[in-house]
């Protein structure tokens, strides 16, 4: 069927009513990747987004194109199997730092390693929102919440050193106080032929009352350009405390499905039984 | 010379050692000389050392069960006598290897000792002890030497011409020995017509073949006994067809990757055993939720827990009909036969595209891993449906910005857009929504939307959702997936030895269960007994729950990690029948 | 001026708007003032607008029921009255908040609307609206304005005077406001001996505070709806007595943390509601297979998957019963009331450590969240048996190298070493073991400790497995958890309205089922009635399983999130009469 | 009870009968563990083994002490809750690479940055062994096996690194092929005081033609010396393919139990009921 396809706008990508507290920093990685996409002229019915659940994961019920609201930590499998079927969409994750580093932390790292052509939008705000405000993965050390009453005494985690480390393609970290600069870092992120991974700092106003726009105003440090080499890109963060904003590291590599290379036909499945050739030449192994 | 028309052979010996391909040499040989072959393997869960037997029956009919004797026992190892003397048939031959040559008869059998590795390494090729053997195995049975040769020729045709002739030279060893030591004990199985039009294949390969007909195009999959070899045959043939598998990270992912693939559109599945069952407790929830369309296969193996993993059970019944919180309209199949793995996998697509609804299907280690003989696949008992799949022309009429996935339609089933259709867009979601995806809260939606979902699959059948032999009969087995083997073997033997005729129902859809269908044969009887390979007699409770059947039915159980032998369920099913009748008379 | 004795009442209003503690300050209040106090909250899984509202009732007498009916409402948004007001008592009074004062008349009830926010506004803190609203409903029932003045002087204690006689001068506001416009609308609630040996507590706080009180030492656990409190109840409370919580990574390190603790000698739980109790199917099968004691809490909500997280369900009892792959001694225990969750879940460790074996504790959103009113706890009847626990002198004396720690005994339970003690050492292990742990593939051992391991649990039973109220009536009403309060003011309605007695039988302990105990309650009677949150029946289908009343009993389900009203329920029984009385005439 | 208390032998801690294949590298790993407890001083009955599923994960059944071989991919937790109830206890988790870097993955990212006094020792073979062979997270780039049949196309699972960027305090590797270098590692790992990470290189014979004895032979790099700091590490383990061998990193840091610093007292629990005082204030909350 020929489908005229008018050049996208924001509108196309208005899904039903946000119901985020006013002023969360979620409103923004929204605008940041609707902005994105429309900017890369893609339409709704070309795009996947795939979530979890918590506030953040609720994101494509606010975005209209094909979504799927999974459940809690599951949102990179789910993807990368869409991905897998569907090569020609564009696949992207989005979720908080709960449910990404928290229960998704295993789905992470082998996404990370498996380097399949998606973009996974982490919309951390170290905290769990949803459930009322216990402290998430990247909560700081000494955090004081329901559940670490004392201050938390692990030590946060490292979502960009770790994607570092074990050989992601695309590492960047945007501000949902700064739209502008995380719609450029979300485009050159769905851009990247592989996996890539935008941290996006978005503050919880309600819960979390460390991790502020404020503070993040005064403590992010710029990273210009993307760094020569991983180490360096892990150096950087670390010596910021993970407090950096831009494109921290990219490499061009082939990408999982390129280099499976097969000619993909899962979703042309033919009505009909399967040729004879196919069928005899299978029984014959049992022959 | 005696003719016969029935074989029992065991070869028993360490893991590691060459053991299963042994057997496999002489079932395919057997098979290829006209039987029905049918085998079991018992290996342990370690992978050198240890004990490990490979059981063959080789039958002018077919069958299930490898039965439960053994004619001839080839003992590679000390441990194979002590743990299978059990099975001898009056008579049996076992052949050991030893230090030196000696024939003497033991208690009802006849033992044949010969220095197997010594004769072989004088050949030349010491790895060629068991194909000594098994050439003794084929002369005691005068199976032409030349149906060895072909199978030796095909199988090492690309080691080259050397290693063919010193295999043909042990097997020829093995014949000669037999003749200069135990020609009097030969006997002769009979040549049967060869067919062209016969299987000789597992149950996970019946599965993993019956998908891929039905069009699965992706698996996602975790290693684990019995199951991996569904993964792995599916990893060898579905690239040729622009389909491929992914072995991920854990159970998880394995089902969590398919409602992905599934989601945009593949026919996708994955395949575990109980523990990965477990793991997968949650996202079989999304998947039903979501109304997405896979297939879970459960090859289930001796839990709980790690438990025993290469040993038989069916005992994660409950967990695929009832695990899960909350509540979802599920299918769960369960084919009977390895012929029916077939069938039943391939419609099990279906049934999970029409009812966009996860099936899972179940299978248990024998099933999985015996191999039988089975007729050639009928491509056309596999159409493929695939629902309620809109075109964008189609979806493109109901003009809707947000297309409505859950649409309130008069059977349940919803129109479901695949990605990339341009008018088809919309959210799947995990949490309670409206028709259009959205969340809601709404308790009268809510309601109705549960309805929905819960009824939709109420009519949903496989073509044979369940088989009756002697449905007349007032009392009946009951079994599922390979116990089916061997109620039809208790049921013969009782019908020859005994003059009873029992019935025989073997359900393969346990979920919905054709509760209607099945009143006729279990509602009236004098008395239901499962045959079942658990603790608790799940079938029978499952039963129980549908029929007031309380005070007249009873579970034949075994949970040792063992298949059932037909002689102790032969056994028990009359001590049953006698109960009922001193009971009966009592009353009288 | 009328007196009253029992008071419904609602605040709604948007989420985030101080609803809850709203609501809560006038519960304790009452409370304080000699009423027995229940509550019930709505709310949507969203952190700030939505509706969400909570309903209180105080009656002289223990309920567990929030009431069906509404005799003051607040409504501080505007979706409050189209939500609520088919709850409205006839002449109930609604007060609005709204643009200009107005009193009037709507059909049924009295509207009266006031500027509460302009109003608290002009007293200098827009904030205390709320108060004005809660000092308008104290009015309306001439509650002393003193009870108020105290609440607010303890409540605000830290914040300072000023806070305090802001508040205080909102309450006086709405005193004033009532006098003003609604005089003739007053009654008198009338006062009670006020009683210091009541509580006012969550079933969640019970939960936690029994678990405390048995010497739970350690929970690991992941947050999610309504389960979490028990959680940050124990972080605030374990520390002091050196133990501690641990907020993990997800639900299956939830469960395995604690499993871990427990095999290391500490008295361990985890707390989850569905989709966590759904991951934790497999480690469930590890504690049982290594027999290692640990309770387990499903707070149940409205499923399935995501489904509706803030809203209340019973569907999870066939994932309770059923889940994880293979078979595994299980307990599983549903406390009735509040307070018996406090002691349900003290008892739950002694049984764990009894039997060596999970036992999971289910509740459901309404027992966890609603608070209501119970006689202080009983420390006697927290008694503390840690079980087979051996000493060092004690595991000296088996003198073994590897101490046996699956010995088989007479009643199944083995002689249990924590690590540490010098004589005891071992491995546990979730595959199949012997007496001393290690593997084992041995069929008879196989057998053996399978029986022990699900034997043992047989005997196990709570101090009270099941309430039984009118046993001798012939039709039952049958409930778990928070059903028993629908229950018990169904019966009471029936009676006092119709005259009719009808049974009520409360299961406290669902697994092992104490089938012969409750056998008198259940098999001869005309009707078996369970009332239960989901859409299965899922509670009459496992009484089906063990009884054969299929043709007498039925469920009355609900499942749209919200729990029973009494009113529909005592309706639906009165139908299920008249049928059976009918098709007992029409045989008769 | 007095516990006359011998120093411990080899003789101690012998276990059941090893299954394993003639030749398994994970003999190595487990002559290496007891000879260091041995070295230690420490006894059986002190010390807790937990494992996962898998050969290696057998370990604990064949080494007397207390021990809990546990089900796939959970050691690590099970061990984290052994050691918060009973400090005292020495805890090793053992396990494969499947297992720990499969699916454990998740488990693995947080046992590290929560830093609890315990030692992981990783038996990586680079191949699922007690399945029969697939591939595993660690099995080389374009690696041939029955799930991988045109070869490996993720990137292999870099465990040093990860743990390197998500701050673990002690990491090493070590190597089937010397049992003098492994023992003294492992030695260095249970005396350090937090999370310490020991991954030791450790053939598969049946299954693994790749990554042989003769393989790290050829390839292992020595590491003499902890390196500086994380980055150091990682650029020095990306740089060699992972092939390096010795203690990477160690940073002294108090552990999780320490920072929490209660009163340990869960394992002594009074058998009759709690005392009145703390009712009574806890009732109070209620009232
Ligand atoms: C398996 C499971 N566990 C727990 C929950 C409860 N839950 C819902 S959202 C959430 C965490 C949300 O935090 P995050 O992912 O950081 O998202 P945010 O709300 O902060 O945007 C949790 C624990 C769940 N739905 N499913
Ligand atoms: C939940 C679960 N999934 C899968 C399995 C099957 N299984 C047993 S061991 C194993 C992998 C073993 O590999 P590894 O951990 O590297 O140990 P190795 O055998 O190589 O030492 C798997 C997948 C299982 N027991 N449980
Ligand atoms: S609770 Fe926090 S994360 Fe959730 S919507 Fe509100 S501000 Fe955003
Ligand atoms: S299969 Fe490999 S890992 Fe397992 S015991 Fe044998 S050599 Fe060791
Ligand atoms: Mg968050
Ligand atoms: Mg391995």
């Amino acid at each position: 069927m020929s489908v005229e396809l008018k050049k996208p706008t924001l509108k196309d990508y208005k899904g039903d009513q946000p119901t985020w507290c006013p002023g969360c920093g979620h409103f923004s990685v929204m605008a940041g990747l609707q902005r994105a996409l429309v900017n890369l002229g893609l339409h709704p019915h070309e795009v996947i987004i795939v979530s979890g659940i918590g506030c953040s994961s609720k994101l494509p019920e606010y975005t209209r194109a094909y979504g799927f609201h999974t459940i809690h930590g599951r949102a990179l499998p789910v993807a990368q199997g869409a991905k897998l079927a569907a090569p020609e969409m564009h696949v992207i994750v989005t979720g908080g730092d709960g449910d990404g580093y928290g229960i998704g932390a295993g789905h992470f790292v082998h996404a990370v390693r498996r380097n399949m052509d998606i973009t996974y939008l982490v919309m951390d705000n170290s905290i769990y929102g949803l459930t009322k405000g216990q402290t998430s993965p990247t909560s700081p050390h000494n955090f004081v919440s329901k559940t670490t009453v004392k201050g938390n005494k692990e030590y946060p985690m490292d979502g960009l050193s770790i994607a570092l480390a074990n050989g992601a393609t695309f590492v960047a970290q945007a501000f949902s106080g700064d739209v502008k600069r995380m719609t450029e870092i979300i485009e050159a992120a769905i851009k990247h032929k592989g996996f890539s991974l935008v941290n996006v700092l978005s503050p919880c106003v309600t819960y979390n009352k460390v991790n502020t726009y404020d503070f993040y105003r005064e403590h992010l440090v710029d990273v210009p350009e993307p760094l020569p080499t991983r180490e360096e890109a892990i150096r950087v963060v670390k010596e910021h405390g993970g407090h950096v904003h831009g494109i921290l590291y990219v490499e061009k590599r082939p990408d999982f499905q390129t280099l499976l290379g097969i000619d993909w036909k899962m979703r042309d499945i033919a009505a009909g039984p399967m040729d004879e050739a196919t069928i005899r030449e299978i029984e014959a192994e049992f022959m | 010379m005696e003719t016969i028309r029935t074989l029992e052979w065991k070869v028993g010996g360490q893991q590691g050692e060459g053991i299963d391909s042994t057997g496999e040499i002489f079932a395919r040989t057997l098979f290829r000389y006209g039987y029905y072959v049918t085998t079991y393997k018992q290996f342990m869960s370690r992978i050198k050392g240890g004990h490990t037997n490979y059981k063959l029956r080789a039958t002018p009919y077919p069958t299930q069960h490898a039965g439960d004797f053994v004619d001839i026992l080839l003992a590679l190892d000390d441990e194979t006598i002590p743990i299978n003397r059990h099975e001898l048939r009056p008579g049996a031959i076992v052949i050991q290897e030893g230090k030196e040559t000696a024939i003497r008869e033991e208690d009802g059998y006849l033992l044949a000792v010969f220095p197997l590795k010594a004769i072989a390494t004088e050949l030349g090729n010491p790895l060629a002890k068991n194909m000594i053997a098994l050439g003794m195995s084929g002369a005691l049975v005068s199976l032409p030497v030349e149906e060895f040769y072909a199978f030796i020729e095909k199988q090492f045709e690309k080691k080259g011409e050397k290693v063919i002739a010193s295999n043909k030279a042990a097997v020829d060893k093995g014949y000669a020995l037999v003749r200069e030591h135990l020609a009097d004990r030969m006997k002769r199985l009979e040549p049967l017509p060869r067919s062209t039009e016969r299987l000789y294949i597992s149950g996970n390969e019946a599965t993993a073949f019956g998908s891929f007909m039905a069009g699965c195009r992706f698996l996602s999959a975790y290693p684990i006994t019995p199951a991996s070899e569904i993964m792995e045959w599916m990893a060898a043939h579905l690239p040729a067809v622009g389909g491929t598998i992914l072995q991920v990270e854990d159970e998880i992912a394995g089902i969590t990757f398919a409602v992905g693939a599934a989601y945009a559109g593949a026919r996708a599945m994955t395949s575990t055993s109980g523990p990965g069952m477990s793991l997968k407790t949650e996202a079989l929830g999304m998947a039903a939720m979501s109304e997405t369309p896979i297939v879970i296969v459960d090859s289930q193996r001796a839990g709980p827990s790690t438990g025993l993993p290469t040993k038989h059970e069916q005992s994660d019944l409950f967990h695929m009909l009832f695990a899960t919180h909350g509540e979802i309209p599920r299918i769960v199949v369960y084919p009977s036969s390895i012929e029916d793995a077939f069938y039943v996998a391939a419609e099990a697509f279906n049934l999970a595209e029409r009812y966009q609804t996860p099936v899972i299907l179940a299978l248990d280690l024998v099933l999985s891993m015996n191999r039988t003989t089975i007729p050639r696949i009928d491509a056309k008992r596999v159409p493929i449906d695939r629902g309620k799949i809109v075109t964008p022309e189609e979806a493109k009429k109901y003009g809707e910005f947000i297309f409505k996935r859950y649409r309130f339609t008069e059977d349940g089933i919803s129109p479901r857009a695949l990605p990339g259709n341009p008018y088809g867009v919309h959210t799947a979601s995990s949490n309670e929504h409206g028709e259009d995806g959205y969340i809601t809260e709404d308790p009268v939606i809510r309601t109705k939307i549960m309805q929905k979902r819960m009824e939709k699959v109420k009519t949903a059948r496989l073509s044979r959702p369940f088989y009756v032999q002697d449905g007349e009969a007032d009392v009946m087995l009951v079994g599922v997936g390979s116990a089916r083997g061997v109620i039809e073997e208790v049921a013969r033997r009782l019908r020859e030895d005994d003059g009873v005729t029992v019935g025989g129902l073997f359900i393969q859809q346990l979920k919905p269960l054709p509760v209607e269908e099945l009143r006729p044969y279990l509602a009236g009887k004098r008395m239901i007994i499962t045959v079942e390979n658990n603790y608790s007699g799940q079938l029978l409770q499952w039963l129980r729950q549908h029929f007031p059947i309380h005070d007249r039915s009873t579970a034949i159980t075994q949970y040792d990690g063992n298949p059932f032998r037909v002689t102790r369920v032969a056994g028990e099913v009359k001590e049953v029948l006698d109960r009922v009748r001193r009971a009966q008379e009592a009353h009288a």
